[in-house]
């Protein structure tokens, strides 16, 4: 008896307020990215590290203007600087001074800091490139074979499993040793470069692969996939529309973490010698040399080490802070 | 009193120079016939074999002398001396024929095996078959193969009749007759080489023989674990009447292979190590150590070991194929911080001839003036530069081992000092296994990489003009496929000539001008760019005694030490 | 469970010839896609006194002029059923699982690798129990004292540690304690168990110690973090609501189950140390699986380098199936 | 029938009264600070409770009915909750007691079961071994006598060949044996006080109805005082005697069962009576349901909690926008927290919202 | 005094219209693998050989426990699982085994609303992407552009036009439902499969998404088919109710003939099970309680497959299959002994639990 109540007006006045799902007060069309920017903006610890990363960047890019500006350059030889007899650098702390705020090189005494600073090119532009180059192959294969399961996700799986099975490093040493001077256009650093990023990213994949493998197995159960489907969707639809966009923050996250690796892993290329040609300075080349001198001046070893370390960890905290902010249940 | 010191350990060390900086290199230290001990050798690698007959370093020429005696030695003596030839097994320097075709050695009387077997001559027959004539036993060098007279002898692994190998006759049990190709004046330089050390063909195990070899030495094998260690004990069939050569003072010599090169400084230093068995001398970090504390720098020793290092400007890649440009580099080069790389002042004098001191032939010369000049002389190098048709410079490469890192370091310095008279370089790495095989020694990937700069070292066979530059400047034995020393491709027919000269000469006064002359016309065809005549830091312990460089091997005589400690 | 075991068998052997495939196609083609003949390869062996017919006795004696398939299934079949070896004057009988003979210095490999394991075994297990200990129990404490002055201590430290290249902490530890301190006055060097227990451990507590550092950083925190989301489990709730004491429901409720996923990364990573901790074996000169191949991969010893990949990638297998069964008993829920 | 506006907090006894219900919540406040803002999830709520008797709490999702049954048990200690208020239980203040203490009595004295068993079992551990851990907390017995009474209990709750199933994990359990289970192992030491959240939520319909029996079996038997938490007012209209309906962190009406279902008062209650269709009436045309989304709990809405969905805003307003309405009695036993004037309430349940049920 | 339906339903009308959907023999076994090689040594039946049909503009309505197949089948409605056995005819076309490229087409007409709202939006769109998806998807131009077009569906549903930009987590469950249907209505299907649409939902906001699929049925002349396991949602909804018992149906026929004259005697033990908020009713109704749980589908009973928990099984339940026999108009069922029917074995008592009509 009486006619219905009058659904919609009143719906209407209730605000729509997603219960605890972001910050309290004002929604406006924030998407989840912003929602986790700003989470990142209150984490102090990831911030600093963002900014240290944006430092060493711009330190990385403008290392030749610094240098100048230090009136110093990589390679220029200091032999002046260098006990004849012991080849290690004259005065304390690996020859620090004014001219060479963080010491010279043995042998050459060639500046320390501005090698620092070249290094630092070559050490992140290999790791970025790396990154890059296995995040990509890894969300490719690792979406293909979680999203299609059967023989391809065998296939892809095992594949995995042999890379991750492999002692990475022989075959990273091996390949590196049999380089040609000149190949696919390129030669010198160059070639040396991109076998690297090859070799580094190649064989990091499978870490990649493995995570996005398993989310979009999660994913796929999501009954989105299936709206999608039912409303005719084609599977590069599904894969690059419905499900890359969820996969965002975890490619994020671990590419972030992906980074520190590879810079370590780059890092232990140089140090085993099969690294950038000489005399472009790496971080793990200095150590390399510094292998031999580094009872009797170990400053030339703490600095490139530092540099990597800090390096790493940078890139870990901020790692860990984009994970945190990104993750769907962090509250 | 009886207060000071403790024990009476350096009373034993009856006679000989007492420790001081480079003591052993010139002299005898700690000279004594006190027996008994044990002696540590580490090594920081694997050697290739301890087989006498399929080696190729230098140190393990010398130290395998302690358990297999050659026709010939060398003396052990310090200086100029010890690069003088002994008879060993034989009775004496060897007999030329007229014609310089056949070479005869008596051998002595009265050598046994450490099982008592007498030794003779079909065993050093057999030695040297199986080490120059088979593809198992591929380490050592095989210049018998190339300078006897034996037809298609197939090796006597494959041809188990001895006669068969008609390059060496033994018409009885104690002469052995070598019949050659061409005259070869430097001959008992060969037979110094411990491939001429008897093997008894039953016990030959081939590449197996190495972890059993039979003994004609003061010591023999008690255990070889090959690639680890090795056990050497006193041979009680050793008769040292019959060995002028050799001592046998210590009871045990025990050497351990792939020890840390860091650790065996640190072993030296602490008494726990003897000998580094590789003579290679201490690391960067000792180094320092040592030189800095005048306690420690009295027992060391800083002899030059017979290595030149050097850069190859290769004659057949563009500009080098103009020696003014060649020329230009010989000028430009910074020979001070070249030596840097190479460990400063006492990692090795600043070389200026293709000869090393050591190597007889040797004549002091300095064309280009790198001892004026030692950081280069840009105006020279700008005049070559001209006359070369490149004023403003031009581009090349830089081919270097990258797990050298002395050698890196040297092209370092070479690339900055060429950068200075427009000359731009980069630097290429490459493995040092396929050093000579695949790059620097295969002249197409040379040629097709345009490595204009090579740089590598070279250490003479035999201290003469001929046993150090036969293979690296005779250009006739260039190989289009690889495995080049010459990589320089020097091919200059008058170089050639006065290597056949050479050899044939035997007058040894005028052979050896003859090297010089050699020695003179590399140097003035700019393609080779000596660096340093290489000298190592040898530790020397307090304990060791009759301690001196044998300048043959660049190392201490591992024949004659002995040790104090019990 | 024996099926399950079964198929991973099979899966396993499939994936070894996979793996030797990959290896063999790294060392043996590329060289030649390289641009390197027979001969090259050969000069490789030959030593400094080669000769044209010296470089052809080697070739033939290597087998490097055989197709590269043929070369493969004479590397299996060495395996499987053994192999000959021309030492010169005789022929020797190798017996399976042959992996040949070191191009270098033709000692068998099967030989070096029995050799070289229990190095690699001492300092992995050694290392293994140090970080399980200690990344485990930091990372358990961190996680029941979450934001406290611990937690925040012990995870800058982890974060350092897994920051940190191993050959830089390894170096300045041997530096400082080794040679600064003179506590390994000699630097660290190998003696077998069987020699003298002792000494064996004496000289690997520095690697131990620095190997464990590294990895108990990393499990410091994987242990927190899975500690951390156990704890939020609604089976932690129900043993709390049960009346548990807190230490019950933490090491019987808690830790059972966020540490059996840890146990089995625990298995895969000493899997995959002991197919040789290259980095650490190097810095420390150990001479274990991992300095052996790096020489080898320099000396371009293809037999060993084969051999250890082999070697490596069983251990691998192995853990990876030893994990699996583990997993399965500690968890009921998974079904082989 | 219009009696004086009472404040409900006189009602309550104070501190020093000793109070003589069995389980006496007073003023319970659970807060959790979070990144957001504070989440006020229990906010203000009073309720007793007698042995033998069942409360029912009803209320939607997020409406903090989990974290009164948490709370009263003590186990948001340690996630940085704010507890204030007390709970008494049978004459023991509980907030304010030791954790040590509290934990004692979990288990033995209160007791309860959790809406999700398969998530609320350990998945490593035997359902028997885990009634027996349970068992042997509180009671010195060994091991052998343990599992004895865990099979006992497991018969006593329906399992079919206890005996067997006690070595069962509980993923080889159907949903409905493990809720069995998770009842078992709550009854294990005869609890005084058992609280069951969601019981049967997850559960089919033919299964809750044989869950719903065996509580209603076992608390005749025991005696003891059961919470019952649900968002089904059928699942309470089956088993509780009295209703407690909340709606963001407070109680918005308290009554018997009989009262809430004849003569509700609140227009939250109303909404959630006319929103159901329901089976023992013929079939309605339409639903009537509450306009609207539930609240955040950091944001609640300012007055009353309820006000922007309530039908029947404008006739308090504006008190209804600013006031927080308090808990008053309108009728013996039954309490409502709404600031329309009770007889206005009862003429709006009488024409608007009984006929449309 | 009763609400007795006031629009006048379609189905009401009585005359036999022809059917949108027509279902036979519908089959899906999911197989089990085993052992070394991963042999199949079983299958989940999970849907075995069900028939029915639904009329263009009708609800029907599926119930049952949970497992029973359910969502298999409506999957199955819709293509995203591939039937193991049977025909699906939709409007006079057997899309049984029909390509993922011939399908597209066809998807436009048959949509599907998914139960869980937090799943079945992508997270990562906004709420226009989402609703828009089926255009862009089929290619559909529409009169004002696709926004305009979507915002209008977002009116229709009960949300703002201005949510447009906005992502799905802003929004409470009950909106992100309607979101949902708004997607599914987008391309004006004629069918629409929905399967358990509100059981995520609170209490307080499953009448609102009722109440919305109902106006929206009336006005686009929709046709349903609703899974739910609440059978009171059911009843609400559904014009004719199939009742799903282990990959069966047990029972399908007219709503008021179902609940008030059940022929089985599975949907008497459900009906008798749904708990009733009525108080003053607590104690004096009469129950069937049944024991224990559905069997597996692994390894279901020979037969009828409900004679493990019935009460009235027989030999014969054992041994012989029984039919779906027609026991009133409309209303058939699966049964050896039905509980109302008139010359089938009577067992009184049972019905007592439902209200009588009027
Ligand atoms: N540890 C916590 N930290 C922050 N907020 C919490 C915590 N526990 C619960 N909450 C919040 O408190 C509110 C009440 O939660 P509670 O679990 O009591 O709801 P509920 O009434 O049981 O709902 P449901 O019917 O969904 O179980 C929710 O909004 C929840 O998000
Ligand atoms: N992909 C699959 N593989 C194997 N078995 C499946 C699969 N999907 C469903 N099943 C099984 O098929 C049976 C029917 O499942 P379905 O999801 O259709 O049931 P339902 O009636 O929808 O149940 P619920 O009410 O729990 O949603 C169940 O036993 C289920 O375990
Ligand atoms: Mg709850
Ligand atoms: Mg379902």
């Amino acid at each position: 008896m009486g006619a219905p109540i009058e659904v919609s007006s009143g719906e209407q006045r209730a605000a729509p307020e997603a219960v605890l799902a972001g910050a309290a007060g004002r929604i406006e069309g924030r998407s989840l990215g912003q929602i986790a920017w700003m989470r990142l903006k209150r984490d102090k610890v990831a911030m600093a590290a963002g900014i240290m990363i944006l430092v060493l960047i711009a330190l990385a890019l403008l290392a030749p203007v610094i240098t100048r500006a230090l009136g110093t350059s990589p390679n220029d030889f200091n032999s002046n600087l260098i006990d004849p007899v012991l080849s290690k650098p004259k005065g304390s702390f690996g020859g620090i001074s004014l001219e060479h705020p963080l010491g010279i090189e043995p042998i050459n005494g060639r500046d320390v800091l501005a090698r620092v600073l070249y290094g630092a090119r070559i050490s992140l532009l290999i790791a970025f490139l790396a990154t890059l180059l296995s995040v990509t192959l890894g969300v490719l294969l690792g979406v293909f074979a979680g999203y299609k399961g059967g023989w391809g996700d065998t296939v892809i799986s095992r594949t995995m499993d042999v890379f991750l099975a492999f002692p990475l490093l022989l075959f990273a040493i091996a390949l590196a040793g049999v380089i040609p001077s000149e190949a696919f256009g390129l030669s010198g650093n160059g070639l040396r470069i991109a076998v690297l990023v090859f070799i580094i990213g190649f064989f990091s994949w499978p870490y990649m692969g493995r995570i996005i493998r398993g989310q979009t197995l999660s994913l796929r159960e999501r009954e989105f996939i299936d709206a999608a489907r039912s409303m005719g969707a084609r599977t590069p639809h599904v894969l690059f529309r419905e499900l890359l966009p969820n996969l965002v923050a975890p490619i994020l996250v671990y590419s972030t973490l992906l980074i520190p690796t590879n810079i370590l892993f780059e890092a232990a290329l140089s140090f085993l010698g099969v690294g950038i040609n000489p005399p472009t300075p790496s971080w793990g080349g200095m150590l390399n040399q510094a292998i031999d001198f580094y009872r009797v001046d170990p400053m030339f070893m703490i600095i490139p080490g530092a540099a990597i370390f800090l390096t790493v960890m940078a890139f870990n905290l901020l790692g860990d802070g984009l994970r945190d902010a990104l993750d769907p249940r962090a509250r | 009193g009886n207060d000071s010191g403790s024990g009476g350990g350096s009373g034993s060390s009856g006679g000989g120079g007492s420790a001081e900086y480079n003591a052993a290199s010139e002299g005898i230290v700690n000279k004594s016939d006190a027996t008994g001990g044990t002696l540590k050798y580490v090594l920081s690698d694997a050697p290739d074999s301890m087989d006498p007959g399929d080696t190729y370093y230098a140190f393990n020429w010398n130290f395998t002398r302690l358990y297999a005696r050659p026709l010939l030695t060398f003396k052990p003596a310090p200086g100029k001396a010890g690069l003088e030839l002994s008879p060993d097994l034989a009775e004496s320097l060897g007999e030329v024929s007229a014609d310089g075709l056949t070479w005869t050695y008596k051998l002595k009387q009265g050598i046994t095996y450490d099982d008592g077997t007498p030794v003779t001559s079909k065993d050093v027959k057999y030695a040297i078959a199986r080490s120059n004539y088979t593809a198992e036993l591929v380490n050592g060098p095989k210049y018998f193969a190339q300078y006897l007279d034996a037809g298609n002898y197939a090796g006597p692994y494959k041809d188990k009749n001895l006669d068969d190998f008609t390059g060496i006759q033994t018409p009885d049990d104690s002469t052995i007759v070598f019949k050659l190709k061409a005259p070869f004046s430097e001959f008992d330089f060969l037979v110094a080489n411990p491939q001429s050390a008897p093997v008894p063909q039953a016990k030959d195990k081939g590449l197996q023989y190495q972890a059993a070899v039979a003994s004609t030495g003061p010591y023999k094998m008690e255990s070889h674990e090959v690639g680890k260690s090795l056990v050497l004990v006193k041979n009680d069939k050793w008769d040292p009447k019959t060995d002028e050569n050799r001592k046998q003072l210590v009871d045990r010599i025990e050497v351990q292979f792939k020890v840390d090169a860091n650790d065996i400084d640190q072993r030296l230093m602490n008494g726990q190590a003897d000998v580094d068995l590789g003579g290679t001398g201490v690391q960067a970090q000792a180094r320092a150590t040592l030189l800095q504390d005048p306690n420690q720098k009295k027992n060391v020793d800083n002899p030059q070991t017979g290595f030149l290092r050097y850069a190859m400007l290769s004659t057949q890649v563009p500009p080098f194929d103009n020696a003014d440009c060649r020329k230009a580099v010989l000028y430009a080069a910074d020979h001070e911080a070249i030596q840097a790389a190479y460990g400063g002042s006492a990692g090795g004098d600043i070389a200026t001839t293709a000869l090393p001191p050591s190597v007889v032939g040797y004549e002091k010369a300095d064309e280009y003036g790198f001892l004026q000049d030692k950081n280069g002389n840009p105006d020279k190098a700008k005049q070559a530069l001209q006359a070369c048709g490149k004023p403003g410079g031009f581009s090349t490469k830089i081919a270097v081992r990258g797990d050298r890192p002395k050698e890196v370091a040297a092209a370092e310095a070479l690339q900055q000092s060429l950068s200075k008279v427009g000359i731009k370089t980069s630097i290429q790495q490459y493995p040092s296994g396929d050093w000579s095989a695949q790059f620097a020694g295969n002249p197409q990937f040379v040629h097709a990489n345009g490595l204009g700069i090579q740089i590598a070292g070279w250490g003479a066979d035999w201290p003469s003009g001929f046993g150090f530059l036969s293979q690296l400047v005779d250009g006739r034995a260039i190989k289009a496929n690889g495995g080049n020393y010459n990589q320089m491709e020097l091919n200059d027919p008058e170089v050639n000539a006065l290597l056949d000269k050479g050899i044939q000469t035997k007058d040894e006064t005028e052979r050896n001008a003859t090297w010089t002359q050699v020695d003179q016309k590399v140097m003035a065809s700019g393609a080779l760019l000596p660096f340093v005549y290489e000298k190592t830091i040898l530790y020397r312990p307090e304990n060791l005694t009759n301690v001196f460089v044998n300048p043959s091997y660049g190392m201490y005589d591992y024949s004659q030490l002995g040790t104090t400690k019990k | 469970m024996a099926a399950f075991i079964v198929r991973r068998l099979l899966a396993a052997v499939i994936l070894l010839v996979v793996v030797s495939m990959m290896t063999f196609a790294i060392f043996f083609l590329v060289p030649r896609l390289a641009g390197m003949n027979s001969d090259q390869l050969a000069l490789r062996y030959v030593g400094r006194g080669a000769t044209a017919e010296s470089i052809e006795a080697t070739k033939e004696r290597l087998h490097l002029d055989d197709p590269l398939p043929v070369q493969y299934g004479r590397f299996v079949q060495g395996i499987v059923v053994g192999d000959e070896f021309n030492y010169g004057p005789e022929v020797v009988k190798c017996p399976p699982p042959c992996f040949g003979y070191s191009f270098r210095n033709s000692q068998p490999v099967t030989a070096l690798l029995i050799d070289r394991i229990p190095v690699t075994a001492s300092l992995a297990f050694g290392a293994a129990i140090l970080w399980l200990i200690g990344g485990v129990s930091v990372g358990v404490l961190s996680a029941l004292r979450r934001g406290s002055v611990f937690d925040r201590a012990a995870m800058s430290t982890a974060l350092a540690g897994v920051s940190l290249p191993i050959y830089f902490t390894g170096l300045l530890s041997l530096a400082l304690f080794a040679y600064h301190w003179k506590l390994w006055p000699n630097g660290v060097n190998y003696v077998p168990f069987t020699t003298n227990p002792l000494d064996w451990a004496y000289n690997l507590i520095l690697p131990w110690v620095t190997l464990a550092f590294l990895y108990a950083a990393l499990y410091a925190r994987l242990t927190r973090a899975s500690m951390l989301e156990t704890m939020n489990e609604d089976y932690i709730r129900t043993a709390r609501a049960k009346g548990l004491r807190e230490r019950t429901v933490v090491v019987r409720h808690g830790m059972r189950a966020s540490l059996t996923p840890i146990l089995t990364i625990f298995g895969l990573d000493v899997g995959l140390l002991l197919g040789g901790a290259v980095l650490t074996e190097s810095t420390f000169s150990l001479p274990g699986l991992g300095q052996l191949v790096v020489d080898a991969v320099f000396g371009n010893d293809l037999p060993i380098v084969l051999g250890v990949v082999m070697v490596a990638s069983v251990f691998v297998i192995l853990a990876n199936l030893i994990v699996d069964v583990l997993y399965a008993t500690l968890d009921p829920r998974v079904r082989l | 029938m219009n009696r004086p506006v009472e404040e409900w907090a006189s009602l309550v006894p104070m501190e020093d009264d000793a109070p003589t219900a069995f389980l006496d919540v007073r003023d319970l406040r659970i807060h959790f600070p979070t990144d957001d803002g504070l989440v006020k999830s229990v906010d203000g709520l009073s309720f007793t409770l007698e042995r033998g008797r069942t409360l029912g709490i009803v209320g939607e999702s997020g409406s903090g009915k989990s974290v009164t049954s948490l709370g009263i048990l003590g186990l948001h200690k340690g996630q940085h909750a704010r507890i204030s208020g007390q709970v008494w239980l049978d004459g023991e203040e509980l907030v304010g007691a030791s954790p040590e203490h509290v934990r004692r009595l979990r288990g033995k004295k209160m007791a309860m079961i959790f809406q999700d068993p398969l998530s609320a079992m350990h998945p490593f551990y035997k359902v028997g071994d885990q009634i027996v851990e349970a068992y042997r907390v509180h009671n010195e017995v060994s091991k052998k006598q343990a599992r004895k009474h865990a099979i006992d209990m497991l018969g006593r709750v329906g399992i079919p060949q206890p005996s067997e199933r006690v070595d069962d994990y509980p993923h080889q359990f159907s949903g409905g044996m493990r809720q069995r289970a998770m009842i078992a192992m709550a009854l294990s030491c005869d609890p005084e006080l058992l609280i069951a959240d969601e019981p049967t939520t997850a559960l089919d319909v033919t299964v809750q109805a044989q869950i719903l029996d065996l509580v209603r079996e076992l608390q005749s038997e025991f005696n003891s005082a059961v919470m019952v938490i649900t968002h089904d007012l059928g699942v309470v209209a089956e088993l509780a005697d009295d209703i407690l309906v909340m709606y963001a962190g407070k109680a918005v009406e308290q009554g018997s069962a009989r009262e809430l279902f004849t003569a509700a008062e609140h227009p939250y209650t109303w909404g959630l009576l006319s929103s159901m269709p329901r089976l023992d009436r013929d079939r309605q045309d339409r639903l009537v349901p509450i306009a609207g989304s539930p609240p955040s709990l950091i944001n609640v809405p300012e007055g009353c909690a309820f006000h922007p969905r309530c039908r029947f805003c404008e006739l308090s307003a504006p008190r209804s926008l600013t006031e927080v309405p308090v808990m008053t009695e309108t009728s013996p036993g039954h309490r409502v927290a709404c600031h329309l004037e009770p007889a206005e309430r009862r003429r709006l349940w009488a024409e608007e919202v009984q006929p449309l049920l | 005094m009763t609400i007795s339906d006031v629009s006048p339903r379609p189905a009401d009308a009585g005359a036999p219209r022809p059917p949108l959907l027509e279902v036979t023999g519908l089959t899906k076994h999911f197989p089990i693998t085993r052992g070394v090689l991963r042999r199949q040594i079983g299958a989940v039946k999970a849907v075995d050989g069900i028939d029915f049909t639904v009329a263009a503009g009708e609800t029907l309505g599926l119930v049952g426990e949970s497992g029973c197949g359910k969502t298999t089948t409506g999957r199955m409605l819709t293509r995203l699982e591939e039937p193991t056995g049977g025909r699906i005819v939709f409007d006079g076309r057997d899309i049984t085994h029909l390509s993922v490229a011939r399908m597209r087409p066809l998807r436009r007409d048959v949509q599907m609303v998914f139960q869980d709202p937090y799943s079945s939006l992508n997270p990562r769109h906004t709420v226009g992407t989402i609703v828009g998806a089926p255009y862009r998807l089929q290619s559909v131009k529409t009169e004002h552009g696709t926004k305009r077009a979507v915002q209008d569906l977002l009116e229709r549903v009960g949300l703002s036009p201005e949510h447009y930009n906005r992502y799905p987590h802003e929004f409470s469950g009950g909106q992100r439902q309607r979101i949902g249907i708004a997607r599914a209505l987008a391309l004006r299907p004629k069918l629409i499969v929905a399967d358990e649409p509100v059981s995520a939902l609170d209490v307080s906001i499953q009448a609102q998404v009722i109440n919305l699929l109902e106006d929206l049925q009336d006005e686009f002349g929709l046709t349903y088919v609703v899974i739910a396991h609440d059978l009171s949602v059911v009843r609400h909804i559904s014009d004719r109710v199939a009742v799903m018992y282990l990959g069966h149906i047990v029972e399908i026929g007219p709503r008021q003939a179902v609940y008030e004259k059940p022929q089985h005697p599975y949907t008497s033990a459900l009906l008798s099970a749904v708990p009733v908020p009525d108080v003053t009713r607590r104690d004096n109704r009469e129950r069937i309680r049944l024991q224990g749980d559905p069997p597996s589908p692994i390894d279901p009973p020979p037969a009828c497959p409900f004679h493990t928990r019935c009460w009235k099984a027989q030999e014969v339940c054992r041994t012989v299959t029984p039919p779906l026999v027609e026991f009133a108009p409309g209303q058939r069922a699966a049964c050896h002994f039905p509980e109302n029917a008139p010359d089938g074995p009577y067992e009184p008592g049972t019905d007592s639990i439902v209200a009588p009509a009027s």
